[in-house]
């Protein structure tokens, strides 16, 4: 008998929808994602028109049950106080899904990257913790970026998402291209993007719809590179 | 032959115009060229070049030409060759166009389909219920005529598919209609800082304002002024060119563009939707050069063109007197105008008619139009004096006069369709003959025409009172408005309809109905709105009764003797105009679910099958092979050494907490609370009646913490009623639904233990982890589930990991079993394999009425529990016989008659006792196996029963016991 | 049939009669009273005075005959059922709609066309050869054909759903047909009428005056009438007179939408119905296309329409026929439907003695109009639930017996 | 498209959500006749008029209660299963929805 060890790098939900594209790949965060499609010239355009981005590799951490606030207060996490708001701290972001179900996701920064939290989060054990019970996530993580995301996502939600009308600190958990999603607007190196995730198994589905809007109008995918500098192969 | 006179009718440059004289456009009509310009529309093009003859009615096929230009001229469809059924009146001219008129036979002017004009005695309306029927054999027959008759244009089977985008929008108020009420209501709401969607189907803002002039300026300046404030106000989306396609529930309105649809959520909605000129009937009023008044209107200030040389203007209202001014503006000869009014205040418009020399003829009517020689136009009119309370004419008085066109302007009907629909309730106001809203739903507003206000400086002010009060509906403060009620002469005529004996006076174009055909479906009884409606099929075209309805609810009410409101209307359903089916449809969403192995799956040639929205490999084709040899192949695989199989599309649920088995065992048939950690239980889920919705199983990983699997398509379902009951019970537990977060990997077969012990750091001996055992462990440096199960062979395990690391882990099993052969196997070999050890599946070998009894599950039922889902129905049923059973059975080894079917028929004497759920060939039994219900009497080992095949042969199976092979 | 035309031709007046007298007021008692002047209603008066020779009958209609589902259903006639019982008592109604025309001297457009259920699934295959092989038991002739033979008799669909869910095979019904519904029902009010049947439009039963569970009479806006047999034929307002009665059932009213086309030169000449994609469509005389979906998801007694529909409708529609993309829909329309929790209708004797249902149509009312009339006449005349109706009793769902049609439920029409 | 208001998620369009038919009070089962039990199974409240019926919000995973005037087709109320006006009771909840920690946060 013998036994693996070395932990494999793992596949982002959408990678299917990423075969007829061949990107440039690299591992981030234990994950293999898209880091450039077309070169920072054309992506750089596409961004500011409609930039699709496949943040997958993001770590995520989900839990729920009456007790998950103060749990996760208990670990010196901050936490937004009301259902269906997200904070974001320190490089990661904490989603409040409901009342008493958490999504926290670390952010990519450049120099450093907050794994300390979620090394901290992979030690909880549900079995001596009351009330609180860990949620195995594999969304599909996707950043909307441009001036025409609005226009796209007038025609794959029904929501109205203007500023007027979409809380800066509010998540709505909806429907996006006629499947369930989680939907927020969100300062990203000082521009407005929007983020959405969906259960992975749909991430393929998601990537291609949002794909084939993006292109009608002008965008389409951009690697990881293209928002984060420091990523690369 | 050139039959159309080809006058050149266009006009000096009108103020206003919406052409652009110096964008020629050319294009042809009927194999003839011509020229218009950009911004006309075919029709005004066509009649610019002098061509009165557009289009053939849908029954009679009589020539017509414009009757409204306002997108209800539905006699003049043509085809440019790709698409077809084009509305000539509204559709913009393109350059090159190459039209046709549709459901011609041998073009517009000689169709020779218009003999059927002549016998229109012959065919009274109704007349296709009375013929053809008898003898019954001849009905086919006939019917081939019938149907060659019907419908308008020729589908073109190459038109490609367009899918539009279809957008969603919100606003505080959606105006419709932006004519001077619309406008000013839009405008007022904006001024008080509202969001306004403003929305008008015309190219252009204004609705009258821009060709009901009476030859005078005051509508243009107030239209100038109008747009000058529009194009001040930032906060109103204007979409014209574009209409709203109905009301539906919560002031969502679709507004369909030339591009598109934009799904409009208003938190109000102000109706400023106008009225339909409606035409006096009278005989002829449908020849080519007929038109109504505003028609005419519209064709003189839109598209400088002149409607007609020399005309007569016959009017109840107004608004005729104002179209003759127009007429003598654009430079028409009027001989006359006749006023069908006995005593109507005249206006202010007789003098200045008088001084232009008109004669106007007062208590008179049209009692028909004189056709051309060949019918395709207008000689002359013939009026006589008219009583308009009895609707009678003294045609012994009659005059004639040479004319080459006639406008008509005897009155309107609100377009109130999307008011309609929104649950407005009306009252018909006497004073100007319409229907108006006497009740309407919360933040539905109605302004100007459709409101009943004809004055012009009203209807501003209608729609400025319209904006206060949505604007009181929103909570903000503002003074109301008030609006006089409607002054002086009806701008209605109450029954401008003149009788002819010999007919040929419409009321509807679309369907070619004349007033006789009322008063005979009348006479036959069907004398309600509904029911004459129907029988006749007024309003039952394309313009949706747009100009017919009206006149249909007078002359009902006049043949039973009744006031209008008593009579009704009939139902408005959506749309306001016909609406494309790729607007509609828009793009669609054919959502679909991956596991993350999909990529290999596809790679390795997987044939994929649609399980819900999942896509899963049903076999993996190799070349060569037939499907069933490969899913043999496959069987055999697992039979004999190990198979591999995709199985992250099941359902996984974690049920957690203190009261997590308790939980269970109210939920599912069996007991959970006494299962020891590291085992598994069958779960068998009913429903309230008992019957068998899904099973799975349940794995208890820790003291609090369950692991259900369920089956793919019931996922979703079942976890949505496990939250429900979970409220109503209010018990301690977490839910967790990790479907698509966990991938899941079965390997089976005798060397599936080799391959696996490769990859874990665990004792899998029979003995340290026999079936029905499972743990959590590590797989290549991730944490995984093992699950001993037995579904496809006695020797199995499920691999539940992340799903992330699915693809991982299945290429390190694919690798691990090189040497042991291991081979994929997809859903199809699945159900053979399961099959072989005669185990039934919910939903395959079940249906919605099955209960456990029924399938030999006895054994998953703790009948001695207090409660569980299902189980006070089923000690109801235990009561009652069966009807059938579900058995196990083999065909002969030599059998080699046509092959039964799944739900082929079991047969006995003659009678229907159940049917074959699942049957194969089996490899490993090396005959052909199969699940079938079977009446219980008939339920013996050994015993035979009959299947009656495809081609009708009956197969003789024998009852016997599962696994069907040996499985040791 | 020359003469048919001639006649009108002739004379210049215009001499048909009414199709039914002009009731209004009704008589103090009739042997029977009919809650409901649709099809149905106006069916079993009529074999009420033509087979059992009760005449004195009167059909008290709220609106107008023929307004409710009679004039609002997409006009399909099939027998294609899964149950033995299904298939007899709709393949009697098919062969009562044959006749029909003669029968009752007026042309309903009964035009044979062939019924395709397209299958998208090997499960939806499967379903179509149980259905098959029941409908060929009991002498119904369906059959399971591939996709040659769909394509032989529409060569415009397109098989592969524009690739979203490919056409595998699909369910032959060759005496699928379509009919003019508002005739059926002024057809059976003529005869009726002319039997003596009196009929009442506008007409509202207000409440039913029932003691010692024995009904006695009803209460309408035009009075009070005595009667000891109320037949309630209301599909869409079912409950609203069972309520009147104290009568639970498990009916559920969901609305049922549909829509049309502008006429086209006629090109589809078969029915076509996926349940995969829930929709139906056929084309009718006057060249539109008919097309109809799914129920709508929740209880609604209303009949307004929504968008969503015919977003859904047309988009799958778009899907078979992908050249429609610029044809228009011109009307939408709904209906309500009673519907039964096995897909089957409630039919016969209800433990109120002199109270018949003839009810729980769910989306397949209008094609079992003759037999419904038939079978409750039978009901109604012998006080005891025809043999063809046993199988819908109301009684089967406090026996647990419903019936197998919920085995295969899927869009049918 | 319809707008429902979910008591976790506030207004949305009717597509969100699914209906889950009539809320029905279950009898005993230990001390009703079989046929009562037939009738809970199988028969509804079914006369137009105001009634309380389960509905889901299916991004959320919210089961709630609506009141629903099934004749106009209105909603008048929604609220989460165990709040007011049921009889509340006291104890647990599956930790996602209606327990008290989340209703004090519905500002």
């Amino acid at each position: 008998m013998s036994t693996i060890n070395q932990r494999p790098v793992s596949n982002t939900p959408i990678a299917y929808g990423l075969m007829s594209l061949s990107p440039t790949m690299g591992v981030i965060n234990g994950m293999e994602v898209a880091l450039e499609f077309e070169g920072a010239l054309i992506e750089g355009n596409r961004k500011s028109i409609l930039g699709v981005t496949d943040v997958s590799c993001f770590a995520s951490f989900g839990i729920k049950g009456t007790e998950a606030a103060s749990w996760l207060m208990s670990q010196s996490i901050q936490i937004p106080m009301n259902r269906n708001t997200w904070v974001e701290h320190e490089g990661y972001l904490v989603l409040r899904l409901g009342g008493s179900e958490f999504l926290i996701e670390g952010q990519y920064s450049e120099d450093q990257y907050s794994h300390e939290i979620f090394e901290k989060l992979a030690r909880f054990n549900q079995a001596t913790v009351a009330g609180v019970y860990k949620v195995q996530r594999a969304d599909a993580a996707f950043i909307l970026s441009g001036s025409e995301v609005l226009n796209m996502l007038s025609e794959l939600c029904m929501l109205d998402l203007r500023d007027s009308a979409l809380a800066s600190n509010t998540l709505v958990m909806t429907q996006l291209a006629s499947i369930s999603a989680i939907l927020l607007r969100h300062q990203l190196n000082g521009e407005q993007v929007y983020r959405v995730w969906c259960d992975g198994t749909y991430g393929a589905y998601m990537w291609n719809m949002l794909l084939e809007v993006a292109r009608e109008l002008g965008g389409g995918a951009v690697g990881l590179a293209s928002h984060f500098r420091g990523t690369h192969k | 032959m050139s039959y159309q006179n080809k006058d050149n009718m266009r006009l000096a440059k009108k103020i206003g115009e919406w052409i652009d004289r110096d964008k020629v456009i050319k294009f042809s009509f009927e194999g003839e060229d011509y020229t218009g310009y950009e911004g006309d529309t075919i029709t005004s093009a066509l009649w610019a070049n002098g061509v009165k003859v557009l289009g053939r009615s849908f029954k009679y096929h009589r020539a017509r030409g414009v009757l409204s230009l306002a997108n209800h001229d539905v006699n003049i469809l043509v085809t440019d060759g790709v698409d077809t059924n084009i509305r000539a009146d509204v559709v913009t001219l393109q350059s090159g166009m190459t039209l046709k008129v549709v459901n011609t036979e041998g073009g517009v002017v000689n169709d020779k389909k218009k003999i059927i004009d002549s016998i229109s005695a012959l065919l009274p309306v109704g007349f296709y219920y009375k013929a053809f029927h008898s003898p019954a054999v001849l009905f086919p027959f006939w019917e081939k005529f019938i149907r060659k008759a019907a419908g308008l244009g020729v589908v073109n089977f190459n038109y490609p598919r367009i899918t539009q985008r279809k957008l969603n929008a919100y606003c505080d108020v959606l105006v419709i209609g932006a004519g001077p009420s619309g406008l000013s209501a839009a405008l007022m709401a904006a001024s008080n800082g509202l969001e306004v969607i403003l929305v008008d189907e015309n190219q252009q803002l204004g609705g009258s304002l821009v060709y009901d002039r009476a030859g005078g300026n005051a509508a243009k300046e107030m239209l100038d002024e109008l747009s000058v404030k529009m194009a001040e106000t930032p906060n109103i989306k204007v979409y014209t060119g574009s209409y709203a396609a109905g009301y539906y529930a919560d002031h969502m309105v679709p507004i369909v563009t030339a591009k598109g649809i934009t799904k409009v959520r208003a938190k109000t909605v102000i109706a400023a939707t106008g009225a339909f000129e409606q035409p006096p009937v009278f005989r002829h009023n449908d020849l080519p050069g007929v038109m109504l008044g505003s028609a005419a209107q519209r064709l003189i200030y839109r598209y400088g063109v002149k409607p007609f040389n020399t005309c007569v203007v016959v009017t109840a209202n107004a608004h005729g007197y104002r179209v003759a001014l127009d007429l003598l503006n654009a430079g028409c000869t009027v001989v006359a105008l006749v006023d069908m009014r006995a005593e109507a205040d005249r206006d202010q418009y007789v003098g200045e008619l008088a001084r232009k020399g008109v004669k106007i003829y007062s208590s008179y009517c049209v009692y028909e139009a004189l056709p051309s020689k060949s019918k395709l136009g207008v000689r002359g009119v013939t009026i006589c004096p008219f009583d308009e309370k009895n609707g009678t004419s003294n045609t012994a008085n009659s005059i004639t006069l040479d004319c080459d066109g006639i406008a008509m302007s005897a009155g309107w009907a609100p377009a109130a369709a999307l008011l309609y629909q929104s649950g407005m309730g009306v009252r018909f106001d006497n004073d100007i003959q319409q229907f108006v809203p006497n009740s309407l739903p919360n933040g539905i507003f109605a302004a100007g025409k459709v409101n009943g206000v004809y004055n012009i400086k009203q209807r501003g002010l209608d729609g400025m009172r319209a904006a206060a009060a949505a604007l009181q509906y929103l909570g903000k403060s503002v003074e109301t408005i008030n609006v006089d009620h409607h002054q002086g002469a009806s701008p209605s005529h109450f029954y401008p309809i003149v009788m002819h004996p010999k007919g040929k006076n419409f009321v509807d174009f679309d369907e070619d109905i004349a007033v006789k055909d009322f008063i005979n479906a009348a006479q036959e009884g069907f004398d309600n709105i509904e029911l004459m409606k129907r029988f006749t099929t007024v309003g039952m075209g394309p313009s949706q009764g747009k100009h017919s309805n009206m006149n249909a609810i007078r002359i009902l009410a006049k043949i039973r003797n009744l006031p209008v409101e008593k009579i009704g209307t009939t139902t408005a359903r959506p749309f306001f105009h016909p609406t494309p089916f790729g607007h509609l449809g828009g793009r669609s969403f054919h959502a679909h679910r991956l596991t993350t192995i999909h990529m290999w799956h596809k790679a390795a040639n997987a044939v994929f099958v649609d399980v819900g929205a999942w896509s899963r490999p049903a076999y993996y084709q190799k070349s060569g092979l037939s499907r069933i040899e490969t899913l043999q192949q496959e069987a055999i695989a697992v039979r004999q050494s190990v198979g591999i199989i995709d199985g992250g599309t099941l359902g996984k649920i974690e049920v957690c907490g203190p009261d997590a088995g308790l939980f269970l065992e109210r939920f599912y048939t069996g007991k959970y609370i006494d299962q020891k950690v590291g085992t598994t239980r069958y779960a068998l889920m009913l429903d309230e009646s008992g019957v068998i919705v899904d099973d799975g199983i349940a794995s208890r990983l820790a003291e609090q913490l369950f692991y259900l699997t369920v089956s793919t398509s019931n996922a979703a379902a079942v976890y949505r009623e496990m939250q429900r009951w979970l409220q109503i019970w209010q018990l301690n537990v977490g839910l967790v639904n990790v479907t698509g977060a966990y991938g899941l990997i079965n390997i089976a077969g005798p060397k599936s233990r080799d391959v696996l012990a490769k990859l874990v750091d665990i004792e899998l001996s029979e003995a340290n982890f026999p079936i029905g055992s499972a743990l959590e462990t590590q797989i290549l440096g991730f944490s995984a589930r093992i699950i001993r199960v037995g579904f496809v062979a006695n020797l199995a395990y499920e691999i539940h990991m992340p799903s992330a690391q699915a693809l991982n882990a299945w290429k390190a099993l694919m690798q691990s079993g090189v040497k042991e052969g291991i081979r994929p196997f997809g859903t199809d070999t699945q159900r053979l394999l399961r099959l072989e050890l005669g185990h039934h599946m919910p939903g395959y070998d079940t249906d919605g009425l099955t209960i456990p009894y029924e399938v030999g599950a006895e054994h998953a039922l703790a009948m001695d529990k207090p409660f569980f889902v299902g189980q006070r129905s089923l000690q109801i049923i235990a009561k009652k016989p069966r009807n059938k059973i579900l058995v196990s059975f083999v065909l002969p080894l030599d059998y080699s008659s046509e092959m039964p079917q799944d739900c082929n028929l079991v047969i006995d004497d003659g009678v229907i006792k159940g049917r074959v759920t699942s049957v194969s060939y089996s490899p490993a039994a090396k005959c052909v196996i199969g699940l079938a219900y079977v009446h219980p009497t008939q339920n013996q080992l050994g015993a035979t029963f009959e299947i009656r095949t495809d081609n009708g042969s009956l197969a003789k199976a024998t009852i016997v016991k599962t696994p069907f092979f040996n499985a040791e | 049939m020359a003469y048919q035309l001639l006649k009108f031709a002739l004379g210049g007046e215009y001499k048909e009669p009414r199709f039914f007298r002009d009731c209004q007021t009704p008589k103090k008692s009739y042997d029977a009273i009919i809650i409901g002047g649709g099809g149905h209603g106006l069916a079993a008066a009529y074999y009420l005075a033509k087979d059992h020779g009760i005449t004195n009958v009167a059909v008290l209609e709220r609106g107008y005959i023929g307004g409710g589902n009679t004039g609002r259903n997409t006009a399909i006639v099939r027998s294609n059922y899964l149950t033995p019982d299904g298939v007899n008592f709709y393949d009697a109604s098919v062969k009562l709609f044959q006749g029909l025309s003669t029968e009752l001297d007026i042309n309903l457009f009964y035009t044979n066309r062939g019924h395709f259920t397209l299958a998208h699934s090997e499960s939806a295959m499967r379903t179509m050869r149980w259905r098959a092989e029941v409908n060929k038991h009991v002498g119904v002739k369906s059959e399971v054909v591939g996709t040659d033979e769909i394509s032989k008799a529409c060569p415009q669909l397109d098989i592969s759903c524009s690739g979203k869910s490919p056409i595998l095979g699909a369910l032959y019904h060759e005496p699928g047909s379509i009919a003019r519904h508002d005739a059926v029902a002024w057809g059976y009010a003529r005869a009726a009428d002319s039997m003596g049947v009196e009929i009442f439009q506008n007409t509202e039963v207000q409440s039913i005056d029932v003691k010692n569970d024995q009904v006695q009479g009803v209460q309408t806006n035009r009075g009070y009438i005595a009667t000891g047999k109320v037949l309630s034929a209301v599909a869409g307002f079912t409950p609203r007179i069972t309520k009147m009665v104290n009568l639970k059932t498990p009916i559920v009213i969901q609305p049922l939408q549909a829509c049309v086309t502008e006429p086209m030169k006629p090109w589809l000449d078969t029915i076509l119905v996926s349940g995969s994609l829930h929709v139906y469509v056929s084309q009718s005389s006057r060249g539109e296309l008919v097309m109809g979906s799914a129920l709508d998801p929740y209880e609604v007694h209303h009949t307004k329409s929504t968008f969503d529909f015919v977003e859904g409708l047309t988009s799958h529609i778009a899907d078979m026929f992908p050249f429609l993309s610029n044809v228009k829909v011109v009307r939408q329309w709904a209906g309500m439907a009673d519907v039964t929790p096995d897909f089957a209708p409630l039919m016969g004797i209800t433990p109120i003695k002199g109270f018949y249902l003839d009810a729980g149509w769910g989306t397949w009312g209008f094609k079992a109009t003759p037999i419904s009339g038939k079978t409750m006449a039978h009901t109604l005349a012998h006080d005891k639930a025809h043999d063809l109706i046993h199988s819908f009793r109301l009684s089967r769902f406090d026996e647990y017996e419903l019936t197998g049609e919920k085995g295969a439920a899927s869009v049918g029409h | 498209m319809k707008l429902l208001n979910c008591p976790m998620n506030g207004l949305r369009p009717l597509g969100e959500f699914i209906y889950g038919g009539e809320y029905r009070e279950m009898p005993n089962p230990n001390n009703s006749s079989d046929l009562e039990w037939a009738s809970y199974v199988h028969y509804r409240d079914n006369a137009p008029g105001v009634k309380k019926e389960w509905w889901f919000h299916s991004p959320s995973g919210t089961w709630f209660i609506a009141e629903r005037n099934t004749l106009s087709d209105e909603v008048l109320n929604t609220y989460l299963f165990g709040k007011a006006p049921f009889p509340k009771n006291e104890n647990l909840s599956d930790g996602k929805l209606g327990d008290e920690k989340n209703t004090e946060l519905s500002a």
